[in-house]
């Protein structure tokens, strides 16, 4: 779950990192407000979860509040690559000197975390990390052990942090690794981390992402998630403990297993068609999570036939059988289902399917190709 | 001969009360499994499965009474990491994790700890190990592979059934087969199986099933020319996921350029693995051959 | 540094052990106050740092605030092991069904701290060490992992716990892990930790020691101090970095290092004497020093002759000369004086008391015979 | 040959511009030590000694620029343990702390992590290593000891000075002096040092020095009944200490009747070890032998 970067400053703070001062507004009004509190100029940033806010004007300096309510009026009218802004964040606009990068991810190779740090900060550090990687330092942390003091040292050396800031960098770094750690971020990212001209540094921009997995450690944060980011079909998969991702093509595909489900959208393409979405209904599925799995592909008005791949393990055939049943009994669709169980329980499943009208296949490769062919009789 | 599993296997199941639990301790027993205890919490003292096997409290106690040497969990994410904890404390050598949805947190530690231990783990999220004819330690479908000497090794769980399937449907058997998991952290990857495989005389041929996401399969492709002299078939699945979306496992997230099919296939096809298009291709390649 | 059992609970409750209601009274008015407030039966209990209050009279049950307060007055009159009885903790009184033994310390061999459990908890659990050690069950957490889930059910198992109690014995044990953890505890310790009628775990008492080397970390400790239990000498040496143990011999000893100064007091009974104290002046001790060390064992009226044996390391001849000459410029001591001075800048040092009225000694044997000698003259 | 260090040390000093750390570096490089770098966090650019050592800011880059293979720690207590980390992660393979104070819980975790890794710690609480006429690590005085053929290993500091002090007196030498200090939890044992001493040709005789409190002289003992084959002798410290109290070292606790002076005596005279009545005896023991 992706974190506004209001709410990923506000958990940095929350462990010691300095911030702007700055509230949310949802309205001009309210921006105008934020700016008399805090005096002087602001910056009103759109908060949406996509990356190039500045260059879509999303991000803009107000002198005074007069000019803030002006300008969060029109950012809360903009729309970013498809994603209305509904907040800004008015913050007290800083006497930045300097920008610094710093973020901490998890390196599977490593299986560790790694702490990221660059002197070449702010807007283009994602072109820094792709044309000059050497001037990204990196350190790995060990679960155990936790971030250590000398490895913060070794940052701020590797950086060239002024030696009078870095005392104020150990309580940043540290700050940013127990964000990280106590709220099982996969990311948690300060950029830029901002020298002022009074010599204080302030983490300007911040973002992070909460683990998925981990979320039940956390309720708390539930209410940080931003459904426009999410795809409502996609949501209500998720609702329904199912993965799926719509994608441009015509054969909606229901399968268990990611690796399986990836593996039938590409024999889809290899055989000629397009595959209309991945749908994993996981390990396990009984015949609520099946029937909603169909009623969601059937939204899709791109499909025009289904592929039905169920290989039975922790999945019951029958149970998987059962809730096609309950489906079609909803849904009633029109459009032709092509489906192949094998595995635990599949021969009750096939009996139980025996009376409806789908088009049944052994193999996988003839499943997906009478799904093709399918398709195209449906066009 | 095998690898990891075999006849001489002493199962303890984790979390052998729970719905999962219950239904493949069943199913192993069945297979021939020595499922020899389970545990859950509070249920000590219980017997499960028609009472062929007794519940106990911890796994300590159920290897201190029976002399279980591997362990296999079925328990919900949020206990998982303990239960792998408990399980390398308690005196087994191969872990087996089936839970889907462990914190990646949560088995960075692990993973770091189980390092300092003389303990396998394998998975988490996954489907668990198979060696057919003798010993099944997890939810593969016993019925789906029949005895042989094609090593199957493969980060997916359905699909690595399709392959066992599709193998068995050409009359042709497997050795072992191990479903590492898709997780980011794992505790056993590609090239651990590798070179099991490699010095296992019953392996003659091995298939690796792999999937984008990471670097796992290009190590594996680099080891695989180095290291192994047997023939390796391979398939990628995801050449048609789009880039930077999330496929389900954790571990199948494109990052820029990182852990492409295409990508994946070239470093394996360099290093002479013959790359399959589709899973029910292997089977005709590996008799072509 | 040993902390009162009051202190101690406070420490366990702030993770979340489940203390009794009480409440510290310097007066008996104050106890039956206390008393009063609770409401029922108190336990009065003494605070003081020795085991056996409750065999010397220290701890008392009062049925109500009338007798509360007489007891109080009778307790904060008595003197346990040579403590006074400063205050008293008043606590609810609990319905004791069972009580269970709980405790974390350091094993030095096992590098790791250890977690003891036992269900013959109460006064007689040193007994039960003694007599039964396969009562008490013991596990080893991993410094860097920390005390785990599992860890606490073995413990539970290995204690038979009743299973209806394991939620709240994960409760306590993970209390009392974070406390010893937190506060860097070298013993943190509940016995009893009671069951009661109506099936509550309560911490009845409990027992810290915080780890003297890691007090910088803890400020706020320092005003736990119990000054009563330690030497008001031993007091003033740690004062001046110095450490010095009273003994009952006549030959006061100045030497640097813990091990030298053993073995120091060893070869003096070897000879025949008996050495009137340990004390260390560590590493790099500077003159200042010195002289509070002399100035420390001259005050015990015991001392007939003091041997100093210096060699020198990290600390330096010279400065120990300069710091005996400040000494016996002040105190001008009337017993004789034994001085062996070698290593590094003992040359140096050597000089420097050439003047004094000491008796000079080359290897330590020779010098332990000559204080032996010298203590029997002066008698 | 000698253990531990030689004339092939390459020296890093953490804290070397501390007043002992200058100090005892100077007294190190005029020994003949090769010290090619201190560290203080803030001063890196710096030139101590006369210009003749540099000083870094971290030891990583001590160790990239000048080649450091070994590492002695001179910071105080509260920064000891962030010192030993940095010494592990940085590529040094011996790391000597000479801090005295550090907190128990600190130790145990830069133990259990060091365990991981392939280094080896001396100390905490020690006075270092010295291996005469080559190489000095610490801050045992080299005008006390000469090169011979006796290795000695002490709990103690200056309680070794007098021992090395006594056999110098008797024109006999030390093949390497290894303080392993007085702390509950530190790098390196009486074991681990005994074993270096029996493989190491230039060692004919050794002393081993311990003091009361915990087991280190009792494990000892049976490792020398069972894999030592050189002559020991030994000095226990602390044998008219009262039980119970706490004689400055953390590790001189006595508990219950674990750990005293004549128990450790009685273990080492029942493995063979002449133990002297007090430290001066050791030489003529040796001579006697």
């Amino acid at each position: 779950m992706k974190l506004h970067e209001y709410q990923s400053k506000r958990l940095f703070a929350e462990h010691g990192v300095p911030i702007p001062n700055g509230e949310i507004a949802t309205t001009p009004e309210e921006a105008r407000i934020i700016a008399e509190k805090l005096g002087g100029a602001v910056v009103v940033k759109s908060q949406v979860l996509v990356g190039g806010r500045g260059k879509a004007g999303g991000i803009k300096l107000a002198k005074n509040p007069a000019e803030a309510q002006i300008l969060a009026e029109k950012i809360l009218n903009l729309e970013i690559k498809g994603l209305p802004v509904r907040k800004v964040l008015v913050d007290e606009a800083a006497d930045i000197q300097t920008e610094i990068y710093l973020g901490i991810t998890n390196d599977r190779a490593a299986k560790k975390p790694v702490f990221m740090a660059s002197a070449a900060g702010g807007v283009d550090i994602e072109e820094v990390a792709a044309t000059t990687p050497e001037k990204i330092i990196k350190i790995h942390i060990d679960p155990l052990l936790g971030l250590q003091d000398f490895q913060v040292l070794n940052l701020a050396v590797g950086i060239e942090m002024p030696r009078d800031l870095w005392d104020q960098f150990n309580t940043v770094a540290h700050g940013l690794w127990q964000a990280y750690k106590s709220f099982d971020a996969t990311l948690a990212e300060i950029n830029p981390l901002i020298i002022t001209g009074d010599n204080r540094l302030i983490a300007v921009d911040g973002k992070m992402i909460i683990d998925d997995n981990a979320l039940f450690r956390h309720p708390d944060l539930e209410s940080h998630r931003d459904l426009d980011v999410e795809d409502a079909s996609e949501t209500e998969a998720k609702e329904h403990g199912l993965t799926y991702i719509k994608l441009e093509g015509e054969i909606g595909c229901m399968v268990n297993g990611a690796g399986l489900a990836m593996a039938t959208m590409d024999i889809i393409k290899f055989f000629g068609g397009e595959p209309a979405n991945f749908l994993d209904i996981g390990g396990g599925a009984d015949e609520q999570k099946v029937a909603a799995a169909l009623r969601i592909i059937l939204k899709d008005p791109n499909v025009k036939a289904v592929l039905i791949n169920i290989f039975g393990g922790i999945t019951r055939g029958d149970l998987v059988a059962k809730g096609i049943l309950a489906a079609l009994e909803e849904v009633k669709p029109t459009i032709p289902m092509v489906v192949r169980l094998v595995g635990t329980n599949a021969e009750e499943g096939r009996e139980l399917l025996a009376n409806a009208d789908m088009i049944t296949a052994e193999t996988l490769a003839d499943a997906a190709q009478k799904a093709v062919a399918a398709a195209r009789g449906g066009n | 001969m095998s690898i990891l599993i075999d006849s001489n296997t002493r199962l303890v199941v984790q979390g052998i009360t729970g719905r999962e639990g219950l239904f493949h301790s069943r199913q192993m027993l069945e297979y021939g499994t020595h499922v020899v205890a389970g545990t859950r919490p509070g249920k000590g003292g219980e017997w499960v499965l028609d009472g062929k096997v007794p519940v106990f409290d911890s796994v300590q106690i159920a290897v201190d009474v029976t002399g279980a040497n591997t362990s296999v969990i079925f328990v919900p994410a949020r206990f998982a990491a303990d239960a792998m904890l408990e399980a390398a404390d308690s005196g087994v050598n191969l872990i087996v994790c089936l839970t889907e949805g462990i914190p990646v947190q949560d088995m960075m530690r692990v993973r770091n700890y189980l390092d300092q231990r003389e303990v396998r783990l394998v998975g988490p999220n996954c489907p668990g190990l198979l060696t057919p004819g003798e010993s099944k330690v997890g939810i593969i479908p016993g019925n789906i592979a029949i005895p042989g000497n094609i090593g199957v090794v493969s980060r997916s769980g359905t699909l690595t059934y399709e392959v066992l399937y599709a193998l068995k449907e050409k009359n042709m058997g497997a050795s072992t087969c191990v479903g590492i998991g898709g997780d980011p952290i794992n505790g056993t990857n590609f090239i651990d199986v590798l070179a099991m495989f490699e010095d296992d005389p019953k392996t003659d041929t091995i298939v690796m099933i792999g999937e984008i996401g990471g670097t796992d399969e290009e190590k594996a492709a680099e080891y695989i020319s180095k290291h192994i002299t047997k023939p390796v078939y391979s398939f990628i699945a995801g050449a048609t996921a789009p880039p930077g979306k999330r496929m389900g496992h954790a571990g199948a997230i494109v990052e820029g350029s990182e852990g492409t099919a295409q990508e994946k296939v070239k470093a394996l096809r360099a290093a002479g693995v013959a790359v399959a298009n589709h899973p029910e291709e292997i089977p005709d390649m590996i008799l072509g051959d």
